[in-house]
């Protein structure tokens, strides 16, 4: 989130699409009641189901899955036709002024530079026009220039005229007018619209993309880096952010610096591709302090060493050869055989990536499988799952009880980047152990086999810091020092071993070590500043400044240097998030973005982590764009039951990541013709809570799917029976459950039916009793499309299609 | 309520002269109804953070003793923490019903181990299980370890370990494992950001 | 004997008890409690409905798959009825209204009502007790399980269990009597439920009920019963002409019947108890036995 | 006052048989026990009768089950006596006429059969309350199969029945020990002196004697 829960309450319009956050973020979305309370904010929700979100929003309009970007779309064209964006904002705070190349284009849903051989895009076309005089891209700050990024978008989202977002949503034309009516109002300086969603917005094959559409939306309105305003995804687990940035993607080290390529075979090069230079000049481009970053982590992985002389140790270091590897490539990698071993902690696989039956297929071809879990999961027992005989797998499997989060010390960052400490309640259950005890162990014992056996490339194992005074039992406050980063030698009056400040005090001459440069700052000398408690808010914006500590630096609203004019004053005085005090030179409130005494008239960009220092309306190529476009565009689903209306000839995302193996079928709408969306409900979370007493018995079904009524009674079928959802995939069975809540929808000419089925079937708990023979039918991954997006490799899980019948 | 001698006085004679009649003399008197001790009142407090969403409820979880050394301590109520300033002591279902998760009946207690082919789970202890994760690793890593790719780079990298790093772990436990997963070189890392 | 003494019992803030002498309350006055359910802002999540299950340590049935067909029972409500182990219910309702698709989720347990149906009608002395902060509570060592209380309800809350002893929702009397705020209202994420004392509840639903009239829900009330004397729950319900769809009773009484069997006929009772009574006294007294007259007097038999 | 003759051995007349006496004693406990528990029950100030009778609870647990046998032994009372109690023109006069009867001036009164008009008139009372008793106690015993309008009338109803039938009761038991003295043993022994009999129930007398 760039803003904070608490935040939620500053703003005057509560935009929430593409999320439910009533159900899957309860104790948070109190805030966006609050709003209502204390300013009269409206809250709008957007969803295909009327769901509990929708129980209490102002307004509520019912679009088709899948048609998000169109809505999106055709709000930022209300705005832009309508000139309802925040001109001074928009003027300074964003690359609206850049100005775009001339071979750049956008035509029949292709952008210029797409091969279709490869079906990936030549992106050298997707970039500003850059004066040669001084490197920085050319401007026009009148904002008149015909290729200026502000009128490529108006060009755009042309297109998106309130008439097409009713044919491709299925709403009509006066509820999109009435929301348009409502967010252009947000464009005014006092008036701040947030946005909360989720994965709503993220399983979809052009999800990154759909979310871009909301972050422009928001930065045409002048919302981002306001109270009440900004891009906030309510996000998924507990500690989803921590382990985010910590645990890091393949293509990712801790805190988003880059795995080498092999093409970079020595540190400078690496350091050198991934520094980026300024766009502007008064871009503060922090990720320039990268080899700082990168330096103090290889110092804080392999101490001693790693030194100058061997490049820091940066041959330690894994280069992968595919750009971007995640569990859409692992699962395909195991289904041909070429993955030998799986490791998991508290993930279950089997239920959480799509189309299972492939997954389960794809185990089986495993040597050996370790699971670390608290409960026993479907994925650990993927040999007991329906049509596999267990005879044949070959997988050997171990199954290490873990405890829970009440067994645990340690800290959990939340969706608004909050580090929060948490103490250790009572001792897990039975022979169970914590991760802690599991690792230490485990990297003890593998260190012991390489000092006895040797084996292929020992070092990186042997030479790994392992600072912990008991090793086999690492502690969580030890683990954090290195997370935070210390002194590796005295240096400027500071001694070996203490805990850095914070990280702009990091150096790349390896006199530091920091296991990860964002949380940086959280463990300074002082000590734990997670486990703060002071409840002070001076600001009365619900920043909490002394409340735990939030990522990067405690700043509590990200890009917050964004709420004030060139001059330094608030766009709204009385939402104060940061002001320029004359007197005192310094800014007053939440920790700015820029450096405290930076003074206005320098002009330094509120996006500081990006080159051009301003909120990117256009995903130029010079810095890290997209694999499908610098802008969005609606594209149908996968499996979609309508053709295309705005580029009939390209439906669907050409970049997206799909796969054809023997068991990867795509439904067509004659033999599957009703769209299906998958989702969590607020009883349940994920299939842990299938193993909890009371949350199983709140929904006396356990496994349904919503029909419409109209539907249901189309096809005969009563309330309570069990149906049978086909896709050609596998089959779901459920109970039906007939609802007012879905209702048809007329798109582009035709009438489409929504089924709704929450995903928390399963195996796990009291279901394998409770359901006996549906349990390993209900499962409802079993049924959903491997289809990705290409940039974030999130499954299409929100829209699909599927055929019902009864049982 | 035993009526107490002055409590037996009090009985005015009005009183006292219905119930003659009314009772043939007997004094069945009212005991009234005692209200159920709190039952956290002496429990032990801790403060946590709910494992379910992102919202990160502070919470309070009350074990069943003080702390003393001679108890299996066991969590018999958790509520939100009120000083908690984004949840306010608040508490969503999943999060009210905390207690029920961390006492599951369904809670794995040993380790336990499937060889191949075998039809059902046989319990081993923990040294063996720490053996054998550290003997498959080792063994996969050494065999397919990659330390120069075809073009001939230096990538020292090993393809055939899926290490996944699931969401529910706290920062520093995930980050231990990430820490052991870069050492050993594997390059299927991936955490559960995106599904 | 069921007549109160004015010792002990309003000491620890009894305000009366069933089949019991009102005692005199003026000593020690405690305030009206109550909790406010703002229906405009709950979002259905049943966080109360766990809470107070927790809290209680009760553990109400899972249905299997053939009871849910048997009953037909598919909805986002938990169970079809309040039981004697699960104290509260969120009770949901899907209707197409005149004002477009509207979504009654309401939270159902006992009202605590200020002239509570159950107290009156128990025919046991002490065996519902009514605090005087409202509370109403049941107290099962005085409970002979005649069920009255389940006929004298206006709202049909209180439930019996195998030892025919009646449950229900107890305003978490222990934790409001340590100074703790009942468990649904402190878990409630969206403060649909504000706990306070019932004059301040009564002005914040004043209030919501203002900024509702102000959103376009003309008919939006405050639903606090006058037939029961108000209620400890106080509901603010948008659709104030829906009452019915929100699974509320509209005009929740003490039920005539009630009021005859307790009052008048309790007095006709009693006076042909003691009359009749008196009256082979008096005969006894005045004419004596009819005895069989041997002898003169009944010569005419002969 | 009226002097009890004394001769030592007197001609005893059956009046009732060991199947009518069985029958009248059961169903009398079971009313009797209905009645003091429902009082007990219902009338909050004589809540302590119940510790006499097994306590709150189990007096509340018996009470529809001596419901059960009182029912029962009123319809079979109805099925054997229901001829005998037909009211006749007699009967009303008699009833008319009971101040007489109470203070002793039989002289005035129409001979009686063996059952005089107030005894039939309590019979009905009993038989008509039996019924009345069984139906709504049945609802209140079952309230969950019943509508609550229902439920809650049916007290009112079983109440108001109660008091009728309680206080002819309380007339039947005093008019049957200690108001006509002798008549007790014709319930329990099942015979009556002659005189009695000529006394009491002239007609009846005359019928048994068979002139």
């Amino acid at each position: 989130m760039t803003n904070n829960w608490i935040d939620i309450s500053n703003s005057d319009l509560v935009f929430v699409m593409g999320g439910n956050p009533a159900e899957n973020h309860p104790c948070g979305f109190k805030w966006a009641i609050k709003a209502r309370e204390k300013r009269g904010a409206k809250i709008i929700n957007v969803d295909p189901r009327f769901n509990r979100t929708s129980a209490v929003a102002d307004i509520y309009v019912r679009i088709r899955p899948g048609s998000d970007v169109a809505f999106l779309g055709g709000l930022i064209n209300y705005v832009l036709q309508n000139e309802k964006y925040q001109k001074e904002y928009v003027k300074i705070h964003t690359t609206a002024p850049f100005i775009v190349r001339e071979d750049f284009g956008f035509k029949d849903g292709l952008f210029t530079g797409y091969d279709p051989k490869t079906k990936s895009y030549d992106k050298t076309t997707w970039d500003y026009e850059f004066d040669p005089a001084t490197g920085y891209p050319k401007m026009d700050p009148t904002l008149k220039h015909p290729r200026c990024v502000l009128n490529i978008l108006k060009k755009h989202f042309s297109r998106y005229t309130p008439e097409k977002v009713a044919e491709i949503c299925g709403c009509t034309k006066e509820e999109f007018l009435k929301v348009a009516e409502e967010v252009a109002k947000c464009g005014a300086p006092n008036k701040n619209m947030t946005i909360l969603y989720a994965l709503g917005w993220t399983q979809h094959s052009y999800g990154t993309q759909l979310i871009r559409t909301a972050c422009m939306l928001q930065l045409l309105l002048g919302n981002i880096g306001v109270a009440g305003g900004g891009i906030n995804a309510l996000r998924g687990h507990s500690n989803v952010q921590g382990m985010t940035d910590l645990a890091g993607q393949n293509k990712n080290l801790p805190t988003y610096i880059k795995a080498p390529k092999p093409e970079e075979q020595t540190l400078e090069e690496h350091l050198k591709n991934h520094t980026p230079k300024k766009l502007h000049p008064t871009s503060m481009n922090y990720w320039a302090n990268y080899p700082k970053f990168y330096i103090s982590f290889l110092k804080c992985m392999w101490g001693d060493s790693a030194t100058p002389e061997n490049d820091f140790a940066y041959h330690y270091l894994y280069k992968p050869d595919k750009g971007y590897y995640s569990w859409d490539e692992f699962i395909d990698d195991m289904y041909k055989g070429k993955i030998e071993g799986l490791v998991t902690a508290a993930l279950n696989f089997v239920n959480n990536t799509p189309n299972a039956n492939k997954t389960i297929k794809a185990l089986q071809n495993l040597k050996w499988m370790v699971v670390m879990d608290s409960f026993m999961i479907e994925t650990a027992e993927f040999w007991k799952a329906e049509g596999v005989d267990p005879s044949q797998v070959k997988t050997e499997v171990l199954v290490l009880p873990t405890g829970d989060f009440i067994n645990k010390e340690g800290s959990m960052t939340n969706s608004a980047r909050w580090i929060k400490w948490k103490y250790k309640a009572v001792d897990p259950e039975g022979d169970a152990k914590d991760e802690y005890w599991i690792f230490g162990h485990f990297f003890m014992k593998i260190k012991e086999l390489y000092e006895k056996e040797g084996g292929a490339f020992p070092d990186p194992i042997l030479n790994l810091v392992w600072p912990y005074q008991n090793p086999y039992y690492p502690t969580a406050e030890e683990i954090l020092t290195e997370i935070n980063g210390y002194y590796t030698r005295d240096v400027d009056g500071h001694k070996k071993g203490e805990r850095v400040r914070l990280f702009t005090k990091l150096r790349d001459d390896g006199s530091t070590a920091c296991g990860g440069w964002l949380y940086c700052g959280v463990f300074p000398p002082e000590g734990n500043l997670a486990k703060r408690t002071d409840l002070h808010d001076p600001l009365g914006l619900g920043t909490y400044p002394n409340y735990a500590w939030n990522w990067p630096a405690n700043r509590r609203v990200l890009y917050n240097r964004a709420s004030a004019d060139a001059k330094g004053r608030p766009w709204d005085p009385e939402r104060p998030l940061l002001r320029w005090d004359p007197e005192k030179k310094r800014w007053v409130g939440d920790t700015p973005d820029t450096a405290a005494t930076a003074p206005p008239e320098k002009g330094i960009g509120a996006f500081i982590m990006l080159p051009e220092g301003r909120g990117r309306l256009f995903a130029a190529k010079s810095y890290a764009t997209f694999k499908d476009g610098p802008l969005p565009e609606h594209y149908e689903p996968y499996e979609t039951p309508v053709e295309n209306v705005l580029h009939p000839k390209v439906p669907h995302n050409p970049v997206a990541k799909v796969y054809k193996s023997d068991l990867d079928l795509l439904a067509t709408p004659d033999k599957y013709p009703y769209v299906i969306t998958t989702y969590h409900l607020v009883e349940h979370y994920f299939y842990q809570t299938n193993n909890v007493y009371s949350l199983v018995r709140l929904f006396p079904t356990h496994v349904f799917a919503e029909i419409p009524e109209e539907l249901a009674k189309e096809k005969g079928i009563k309330n309570g029976e069990i149906i049978k959802i086909v896709t050609p995939r596998a089959t779901v069975k459920a109970f039906a459950m007939i609802t007012k809540r879905i209702k048809p929808q007329n798109v582009a000419g035709k009438t489409v039916y929504t089924i709704g089925l929450p995903i928390h079937g399963g195996i796990q708990g009291y279901l394998a009793k409770l359901l006996k023979n549906n349990a390993k039918a209900s499962l409802a991954n079993l049924i959903s499309p491997n289809v990705w997006d290409p940039n974030s490799r999130t499954p299409e899980f929100k829209a699909f299609l599927c055929n019902i019948e009864k049982a | 309520m035993e009526v107490s001698r002055r409590g037996f006085l009090k009985l005015s004679a009005g009183s006292l002269g219905a119930s003659v009649i009314g009772g043939l003399g007997f004094d069945l008197t009212q005991a009234h109804a005692r209200v159920r001790e709190l039952k956290i009142t002496k429990a032990k407090v801790t403060k946590s953070i709910c494992p379910y969403c992102s919202v990160s409820c502070g919470l309070l979880a009350y074990s069943l003793s003080d702390g003393a050394m001679n108890v299996k301590d066991r969590i018999i109520h958790i509520e939100g923490n009120p000083d908690d300033p984004i949840n306010r002591g608040t508490l969503c279902p999943k999060g009210a019903s905390l207690k029920d998760l961390i006492n599951s009946p369904y809670k794995l207690k040993k380790p336990m181990y499937k060889p191949a082919g075998a039809k059902e789970w046989k319990e081993i202890t923990w040294d063996e299980a720490i053996e054998k994760f550290a003997r498959w690793v080792k063994d996969t890593r050494d065999r397919t370890f990659i330390h120069k790719d075809r073009a001939g780079r230096v990538v020292n990298r090993c393809d055939s370990i899926i290490w996944a790093v699931g969401s529910p772990l706290g920062n520093e436990e995930g980050w231990l494992m990430v820490k052991v997963g870069i050492a050993l070189g594997l390059s299927a890392r991936e955490t559960q950001a995106t599904i | 004997m069921s007549t109160l003494t004015t010792g002990g019992t309003v000491g620890l803030g009894i305000r009366r008890l069933s089949a019991s002498k009102e005692p005199d309350t003026s000593t020690k006055t405690y305030p009206e409690l109550a909790i406010l359910v703002d229906v405009s802002s709950c979002i259905g999540c049943k966080a109360c409905e766990v809470a107070c299950q927790q809290w209680h340590d009760t553990t109400p049935p899972l249905l299997t798959p053939e009871e849910v067909e048997k009953l037909g029972f598919v909805s986002y409500q938990s169970l079809p009825d309040l039981r004697h182990d699960l104290f509260m219910l969120m009770k949901f309702n899907e209707k197409d209204t005149e004002k477009g698709f509207v979504w009654f989720i309401t939270k159902y347990q006992c009202m605590h009502c200020r002239e509570p149906g159950c107290l009156i009608a128990c025919p046991a002395p002490g065996a519902v007790i009514q605090y005087q902060n409202g509370v109403v509570d049941f107290d099962h060592s005085k409970c002979i399980g005649c069920k009255m209380c389940v006929v004298g309800c206006p709202f049909d809350v209180p439930r019996y269990d195998a030892n025919n002893k009646p449950w229900k929702c107890n305003f978490c009397i222990d934790r409001v009597e340590a100074g703790l705020e009942p468990a649904c209202a402190k878990t409630c994420p969206t403060n649909c439920l504000t706990f306070g004392l019932k004059e301040d509840m009564v002005e914040k639903g004043k209030k919501i009920v203002e900024s509702l009239k102000k959103r376009g829900y003309e008919n939006a009330t405050l639903y606090d019963p006058p037939g029961v004397n108000g209620t400890g729950y106080i509901y603010v319900l948008p659709h104030g002409d829906h009452v019915k769809d929100y699974n509320l009773p509209e005009n929740p009484r003490i039920d005539a019947s009630i009021g005859l069997w307790k009052g008048p006929l309790k007095t006709i009772g009693s006076i042909a108890f003691w009359g009749t009574l008196l009256g082979v006294f008096l005969q006894l007294v005045l004419w004596g036995p009819i005895k069989v007259l041997g002898g003169k007097e009944n010569k005419e038999e002969g | 006052m009226a002097v009890e003759s004394t001769n030592v051995y007197e001609e005893q007349i059956e009046r009732f048989s060991a199947l009518d006496r069985v029958l009248h004693w059961t169903t009398a406990l079971a009313f009797l026990y209905c009645l003091l528990s429902g009082i007990g029950i219902a009338y909050s100030k004589f809540h302590w009768l119940l510790t006499f009778l097994g306590g709150g609870e189990f007096a509340r647990w018996l009470h529809p089950w001596a419901g059960v046998v009182f029912s029962i032994g009123a319809v079979l009372m109805i099925i054997k006596w229901a001829r005998d109690m037909v009211i006749t023109g007699e009967d009303v006069l008699f009833l008319m006429r009971i101040k007489a009867y109470i203070s002793g001036r039989h002289e005035e009164l129409p001979p009686a059969g063996k059952f005089n008009g107030g005894q039939k008139l309590y019979a009905w009372i009993v038989f008509i309350s039996a019924i009345v008793f069984f139906l709504t106690g049945i609802v209140m015993w079952f309230q969950e199969n019943f509508g609550i309008g229902l439920v809650r009338w049916s007290v009112v109803i079983h109440e108001i029945s109660f008091i009728i039938a309680g206080a002819f009761t309380i007339i039947h038991i005093y008019m049957g020990t200690i108001g006509l003295p002798g008549s007790i043993w014709g319930m329990i022994g099942g015979k009556v002196s002659a005189t009695w009999a000529r006394f009491h129930h002239p007609r009846w007398y005359r019928e048994v004697k068979g002139q």
